[in-house]
């Protein structure tokens, strides 16, 4: 009976407009190639590639040119023909510099690209996985975590079910939703190497509400001896997250401090598995990705299928931007980091580009007046990790970084920023929290 | 800074210890004792005036009193000891008995509240109180001190007995201010309605103790010899 | 391309907020509450309205004045200290000597409110910490009630409340009791019609329950107030007099009375509800509107004064950090969720 | 005449005459341990059980001392014996339960001679009440004195992460705060009726 | 800076303001408000615990090489208990209505810290004179700010001073005065007053050595 009114969604989380109707009906359309390509050796979480061309080198689109540098690491590809200009240090989003390979494509490059030894559906799981990391395949939805790792678990933990995350949560974006729509096959085809590789039995494909056509298509498509099934959830932000997943669709709880294996749970975004499912065949790594360039502040918007390394200067001034773009970030507006430098490279994590004019950042959290915290409980109503933002954000006011991590959970707050959403004194209070969770990393530390 | 180091810590003697506890308790105990015997007669004598002064002022014929209490059958009999709430018979200068004066306490407000009183055996009568000790609110339970019209229902508050002298004949009750009809009844305080009704109910408790004792016993009392002056 | 060359903010994520703003929701606070002045005004009279006028003002300008004086910006604008103003002017008697209510504003607002830190920070509900004051400061000019709709309200200021200074006041105007007064000492009990449409006297703003719930209405529709907390005073009130209602119905009055009656509605609806002083969770405020509904009643029923919404209200504001201590909610991956 | 039940005594010593908030008792250890609530709490354990052995010892005396009819000993004879009581106790208490000593323990000397132990001796002597009363009269006192505290310690630990204005800081904040309970805990009054 | 010779005159003098035992040291404070609703029952509180002070100390002081360390507590509390009772039974005697009014917390003095504290502080380890001065000084110091608390509660709570009408008739009296809150109140509220007086001090020293800092570079 219960089952009745149960909605398959987590609790808590928030609406924010989702402002995905200027690209959602945009087709995948190809991208040109930069002048010069900036890719970073550190496009993922862990260790970065190891390169293995040199300055002044000559590479084919396709070809590796940097090698995995150990199991948290993965491989690096180019994603255009030219010429190896330099390798140094490059501006990344975080402000920080980190090693990257400039590419200076050659002018009449063309989009042909040099194919690798195909990995096929009969290879073994351990095959399959190190395929995966030599195709330089990390999570497309944003996090950039080497998608490898999640496939094999820690010993003694089994995975039974294998979760496709087609939520894309995010106002603005709409590529994993272009993706589910002209790539269905490639996802069918991703789901098979992964039930290969990590012997779960089940498959759930996570699609919120407000893509419906994207879920009938995977259901009149779905091959018989698939067993997937489509779960539709209400549209709430965070829904997109992998503890939401698994908290709506399955009713667990990642345990805090945890991992998805300790409830045989594991999660792909549905742009890494229809990747997996179009490269691996192949053999070919990735060396271009689709992102929704969006935003008030540009007019060509769209999806586009972009080669890693182009910078965001130049993408921009391809969807002809408006005068007064006053803010450009990576991704939605919910987590996206702000650009700082428009030279800064579109990497593998990069799901989109969105650009605010000041009509709409002169209303966005900047500018607005700092209340004090009145306690209206809002944030805790949004938090969907059930922390306590308000007292998080006192206490972050008052530099009592251990009290919060632990006493009120802060290391469990995955800075999806609903608290900073809603909260109503307009105090910043994931930014608090991420500036705290590095002090108390630093703290820990030492 | 100015403190200068520790001396070397010579280890005590049991006789020290004994010479300097033995030593500071005879200090004290001679100093308290002399202090005591000193004030003594003071005191009593501070104590009495206390007392005259408030007797004075509740039952103004009074010049000298004895103090009572009732025995194990409830007949009067002169007070062996200081009770905690004492009741006196009052003597005019002829030694003729004008009234007694009773102590009483109970609940107010926020505390017990005490309370001095006269009663006049010729008008069978409450004819006076004071507050001796009170902690309710000033400016609202103290109007019972203050406030004219309740101290006019003191002119005198009927506390006659009833029949066969067992019992108050009407028990004196407080009523809301301006609603007073009848003699034994008290005029309450708009206000202060609990320190008003907490006074009627002391009088009324102690009365009913005390008046049929005093009715009975009180006119025939041979007071001892020592008639406080 | 030039529009690309100019500088761009940074800013961290998110990059979106819904809109909602404190001040907005403090003025909305304010409005709901202007009912019920108007109604206010309307049944006592212009010695009603110049005790609201002042008792606003006296909060708005200390605030204002400490803040400048500290050589901090102006905290008015946030609404928040004009809602105080207003509750604790409508927490009066109508007839209360202005200087009074000046008094009792400068106290709320100086030490209920900016010695702990302003807005947000106050543990206690200024505007009943300065009405606690004057209850305590000035007893019988705070019992003092007139009666309601008397004639010539409007064209007469009442005597009391142009007194001079820190000189007692001396009363023209009829006076009456509350009902709660007639409860306890007189154990009449007035009907619940006559309460609710707010046809008996008592504080200036307390009279109307009807309208008080109506503005608690508005602002449960436009989430602006969390309406766990009147609901759980409401329940807990009702139960407990009912039960008592059952065993002893001249002693004790039933649940409609002791929820129409005295400071209750305003009480439960606008003053417990203060977002900064009561409890974060929802859980918390459950357990915070019980504990007010229990003191409520006992306060009532036995102890010396006949109202109790304003003691209980501040007894629970001191118990609210330790509920958010103790409530807290359950953490994602925690506890029974954790699989 | 009317003896008050053990009711009324225990809610006039814990609500409506608060040692604390009404009799200024125990002000001491009042300000200097409601920082935080862990210690209040534990304070308060303390508190309640030296009020115990105190209430005891000073029935006791007070029996000897009228015995004796030597009433100008009293204070003397009080504040020792409850002093060296508590010692002994102390002693006996990390004798057989290391924890509990543990909890308490360093509380114990700061309250062996404190305002709100004595007074509550001399209170109990005053009113005369017997033993059973006088018990129940160091139980309502002592949990009055706790409640104060942990109030107390809630709103302090609150008042810690505002802005409090710096001449505000410290006992000036806990004594508003304490003025503020007192008003509050003025609503109790007349219910030990 | 450092002075190394005890002058008796500062040992008094410092017990008024630099180590008030009131609203600097924050001892003695359960008298401090409970007898402090009149500027009378001050000034008797004030001048009672003064007379236990010096008479502790001046005991304390002259006994310090007869009393042993280990005997050292019990022997305080022992004298300070007996100045106490004599205290008590010296203001029964000279009026009963004083002894009402002050009630138990005349006997309560032997609990206040300060006198303990003072004792084991300062005059076990000073000559008598400079004990007695010690004494003295924290003695007034107490009974000042118990004095300046009991005024503002007593002009304000009664409309009276020292029990003599200040106002002509209807004054309204601010009855929280005279109630336990307005003693916390009225004592906040000075302490305030000395906290912003102390900052300004600070301040103003902080600026005057800096001057003579920047002068002498």
């Amino acid at each position: 009976m219960l089952d009745l009114f149960r909605k398959d969604t987590f609790r808590h989380g928030v609406h924010p407009p989702e402002m995905k109707d200027d690209t959602a009906e945009l087709a995948i359309r190809q991208f040109p190639f930069a002048p010069v390509l900036i890719v970073p050796l550190s496009q993922h979480l862990g260790a970065p590639a190891k390169p293995v061309v040199r300055e002044g080198q000559e590479v084919v689109r396709g070809q590796t040119i940097a090698e995995p540098d150990g199991f948290m690491s993965v491989a690096m590809h180019a994603p255009a023909s030219g010429i190896v200009r330099r390798i140094m240090l490059a501006p990344g989003i975080m402000g920080t510099k980190v090693e990257s390979i400039y590419i200076e494509p050659y002018p009449a490059s063309t989009q042909e690209i040099d194919d690798g030894e195909p990995c096929g559906l009969d290879a073994s799981p351990d095959e399959i996985i190190t395929a995966i990391q030599n195709a330089g395949i990390v999570g497309l939805g944003g996090a950039a975590f080497p998608t490898h790792v999640k496939l094999k678990p820690p010993e003694g933990k089994k995975l039974d079910t294998l979760f496709i995350n087609g939520v894309e949560c995010e106002p603005y974006l709409t590529t994993d939703y272009r993706v589910m729509l002209e790539q269905t096959e490639d996802v069918f085809t991703g789901i098979r190497y992964l039930l290969r590789a990590t012997g779960t039995k089940e498959v759930v494909i996570a699609i919120e509400a407000n893509k419906l056509d994207a879920a009938e298509r995977f259901r009149t498509m779905c091959p018989d001896d698939l067993p997937v099934s489509v779960r539709v959830s209400p549209v709430k932000y965070p829904q997109g997250a992998e503890k939401m997943i698994f908290s709506a669709l399955m009713g667990r709880e990642v345990p805090s401090g945890g991992l998805p294996a300790d409830i045989g749970a594991i999660c792909c975004n549905v742009a890494t598995t229809a990747e997996i499912g179009r490269l691996l065949p192949r053999g070919r790594g990735i060396q271009e990705r689709v992102i929704t360039i969006g935003g008030p502040g540009v007019r060509k918007k769209g999806n586009y299928r972009i080669p890693i390394g182009t910078p965001v200067r130049y993408a921009l001034e391809q969807c002809d931007p408006v005068d007064d773009i006053s803010r450009v970030f990576m991704g939605g507006p919910m987590m996206g980091p702000t650009v700082s430098n428009l030279d800064i490279p579109i990497t593998k994590g990069t799901s989109g580009i969105t650009a605010f004019t000041t009509g709409e950042t002169g209303g966005s959290t900047g500018k607005k007046k700092v209340y004090p915290c009145i306690g209206c409980a809002r944030c805790v109503e949004a938090c969907p990790m059930f922390l306590n933002p308000s007292q998080l954000g006192i206490l972050a006011r008052n530099e009592e970084y251990e009290q919060m991590a632990e006493s009120w959970h802060l290391m469990d707050c995955f800075e999806c920023g609903a608290c900073t959403y809603v909260c109503p004194s307009h105090i910043p209070l994931v930014q608090y929290f991420r500036m705290s969770k590095k002090m108390v990393r630093k703290l820990s530390a030492a | 800074m100015n403190t200068p180091a520790p001396p070397q810590q010579k280890p005590t003697t049991v006789w020290q210890m004994y010479r300097s506890i033995v030593g500071i308790g005879a200090f004290c105990a001679l100093l308290i004792v002399s202090v005591y015997q000193g004030t003594s007669a003071r005191i009593a004598d501070n104590r009495a005036r206390f007392l005259s002064s408030a007797i004075e002022e509740v039952l103004p014929a009074v010049r000298s009193t004895v103090e009572v209490s009732l025995d194990e059958s409830g007949s009067l009999v002169a007070a062996a000891e200081a009770a905690d709430l004492p009741a006196y018979l009052g003597y005019d200068e002829n030694g003729d008995l004008v009234g007694a004066v009773i102590t009483a306490r109970g609940m107010g407000y926020a505390d017990n509240i005490t309370v001095l009183y006269s009663y006049s055996f010729e008008l069978q009568a409450i004819v006076g109180h004071k507050v001796l000790e009170s902690k309710e609110t000033p400016g609202l339970g103290d109007k019972v001190e203050l406030e004219p019209h309740f101290l006019a229902n003191f002119e005198a508050l009927d506390a006659r007995l009833n029949e066969d002298g067992t019992a108050l004949a009407n028990a004196i009750v407080t009523v809301k201010e301006g609603e007073k009809t009848e003699a034994w009844q008290l005029d309450g305080i708009t206000g202060a309605t609990i320190t008003s009704d907490a006074i009627g109910s002391i009088l009324n408790q102690a009365s009913s103790y005390w008046l049929p004792a005093l009715e009975r016993d009180a006119r025939d009392f041979q007071p001892p010899q020592s008639i406080e002056e | 391309m030039a529009k690309l060359s100019k500088h761009l903010e940074i800013g961290s994520s998110p990059h979106v907020t819904d809109g909602a703003s404190t001040d907005v929701i403090m003025r909305n606070v304010f409005f709901a509450l202007l009912p019920v002045t108007v109604f206010a005004v309307y049944a006592f009279g212009t010695g009603a309205a110049l005790v609201i006028i002042v008792a606003t003002a006296s909060c708005v300008l200390t605030e204002h004045w400490l803040c400048r004086w500290t050589g901090n910006p102006s905290t008015v604008g946030d609404w928040s200290i004009a809602i105080t103003g207003l509750l604790y002017g409508l927490t009066l008697p109508p007839d209360l000597p202005l200087w009074m209510v000046f008094i009792g504003g400068v106290f709320g607002v100086g030490i209920g409110k900016y010695l702990f830190g302003g807005l947000g920070m106050n543990a206690f509900n200024p505007a009943l910490v300065g009405r606690a004051f004057l209850q305590a400061a000035f007893p019988q000019a705070m019992t003092h009630w007139q009666v309601p709709f008397a004639e010539g309200r409007f064209e007469s200021i009442p005597s009391s409340v142009m007194a001079m200074p820190f000189w007692e006041p001396t009363y023209d105007a009829v006076t009456t009791a509350t009902p709660l007064a007639l409860m306890k000492f007189e154990s009449e009990f007035a009907g619940g019609r006559e309460l609710a449409a707010g046809l008996t006297s008592g504080s200036v703003g307390e009279t109307c329950g009807a309208l008080i719930l109506l503005g608690g209405l508005y602002l449960v529709a436009r989430n602006m107030m969390n309406w766990r907390i009147p609901a759980s005073i409401f329940a807990t009130v009702a139960v407990i007099s009912w039960v008592y209602q059952l065993y002893d119905p001249t002693t004790y009055p039933g649940p409609v009375f002791m929820l129409f009656s005295g400071g209750l509605m305003l009480g439960a609806v606008f003053m417990a509800t203060d977002m900064v002083a009561s409890p974060i969770t929802n859980l918390g405020c459950w357990l915070y509107g019980a504990l007010i509904g229990v003191l409520v009643v006992v306060i009532r029923f036995w102890g010396g004064m006949p109202e109790g919404v304003m003691y209980a209200i501040l007894l629970a504001n001191a118990v609210s950090p330790h509920i958010d201590n103790l409530i807290q909610p359950r953490v994602f991956g925690t506890g029974r969720g954790a699989a | 005449m009317n003896e008050p039940g053990y009711w009324s005594i225990f809610l006039n010593a814990a609500l409506v005459n608060n040692f604390v908030l009404a009799y200024f008792l125990g002000i001491c250890p009042f300000f200097g341990v409601s920082a935080k609530l862990e210690t209040a709490v534990r304070m308060s354990g303390a508190v309640t059980f030296v009020m115990l052995v105190a209430s005891t010892c000073a029935f006791g005396i007070n029996l000897i001392l009228e015995a004796i009819n030597a009433p100008y000993l009293r204070i003397i004879s009080y504040i020792l014996v409850i002093s060296s009581a508590v010692q002994l106790v102390e002693m006996l208490l990390r004798k057989l339960s290391p924890p509990t000593f543990k909890a308490l323990g360093i509380f114990l000397p700061l309250i062996t001679t404190n305002c709100a132990i004595f007074g509550l001796a001399l209170f109990q002597t005053n009113k005369g009440y017997g033993f059973t009363q006088a018990i129940v009269y160091a139980l309502g006192a002592a949990a009055g004195f706790a409640l104060a505290l942990v109030l107390m310690a809630g709103v302090r630990e609150k008042l810690d992460l505002a802005d409090v204005p710096s001449i505000f800081k410290g006992t000036a904040a806990a004594l508003v705060v304490a003025g503020i309970l007192s008003m509050g805990f003025m609503g109790f009054a007349g219910l030990g009726r | 800076m450092a002075k190394k010779q005890v002058n008796p005159t500062d040992e008094f003098i410092k017990g008024l303001w630099r180590d008030n035992p009131v609203f600097i040291q924050m001892l003695g404070l359960c008298p401090a408000l409970a007898v402090s609703n009149t500027a009378i029952n001050a000034l008797a509180m004030g001048a009672a615990t003064t007379f236990v002070l010096v008479m502790a100390g001046l005991s304390v002081s002259l006994l310090k090489n007869f009393i042993p360390r280990e005997a050292r507590i019990v022997s305080y509390i022992c004298i300070i208990a007996t100045f106490v009772t004599c205290v008590d039974y010296a203001i029964m005697a000279i009026s009963i209505e004083l002894h009402r009014a002050l009630g138990a917390f005349i006997a309560l003095i032997v609990v206040n810290c300060l006198i303990l504290g003072r004792s084991e502080a300062f005059a076990s380890k000073n000559k008598p004179h400079i004990a007695v001065m010690d004494g003295l000084g924290m003695g007034v110091g107490f009974t000042v700010a118990l004095l300046f608390i009991g005024v503002v509660r007593e002009v304000l709570g009664s409309g009276t001073l020292f029990g003599v009408d200040l106002f002509a008739d209807g004054f309204q009296t601010w009855t929280v005065m005279v109630l336990p809150s307005g003693g916390f109140f009225a004592m906040a509220i000075w302490l305030l007053v000395v906290n912003w007086i102390r900052q300004r001090q600070e301040k103003a020293d902080k600026q005057t050595s800096e001057q003579t800092g920047e002068a002498a570079s």
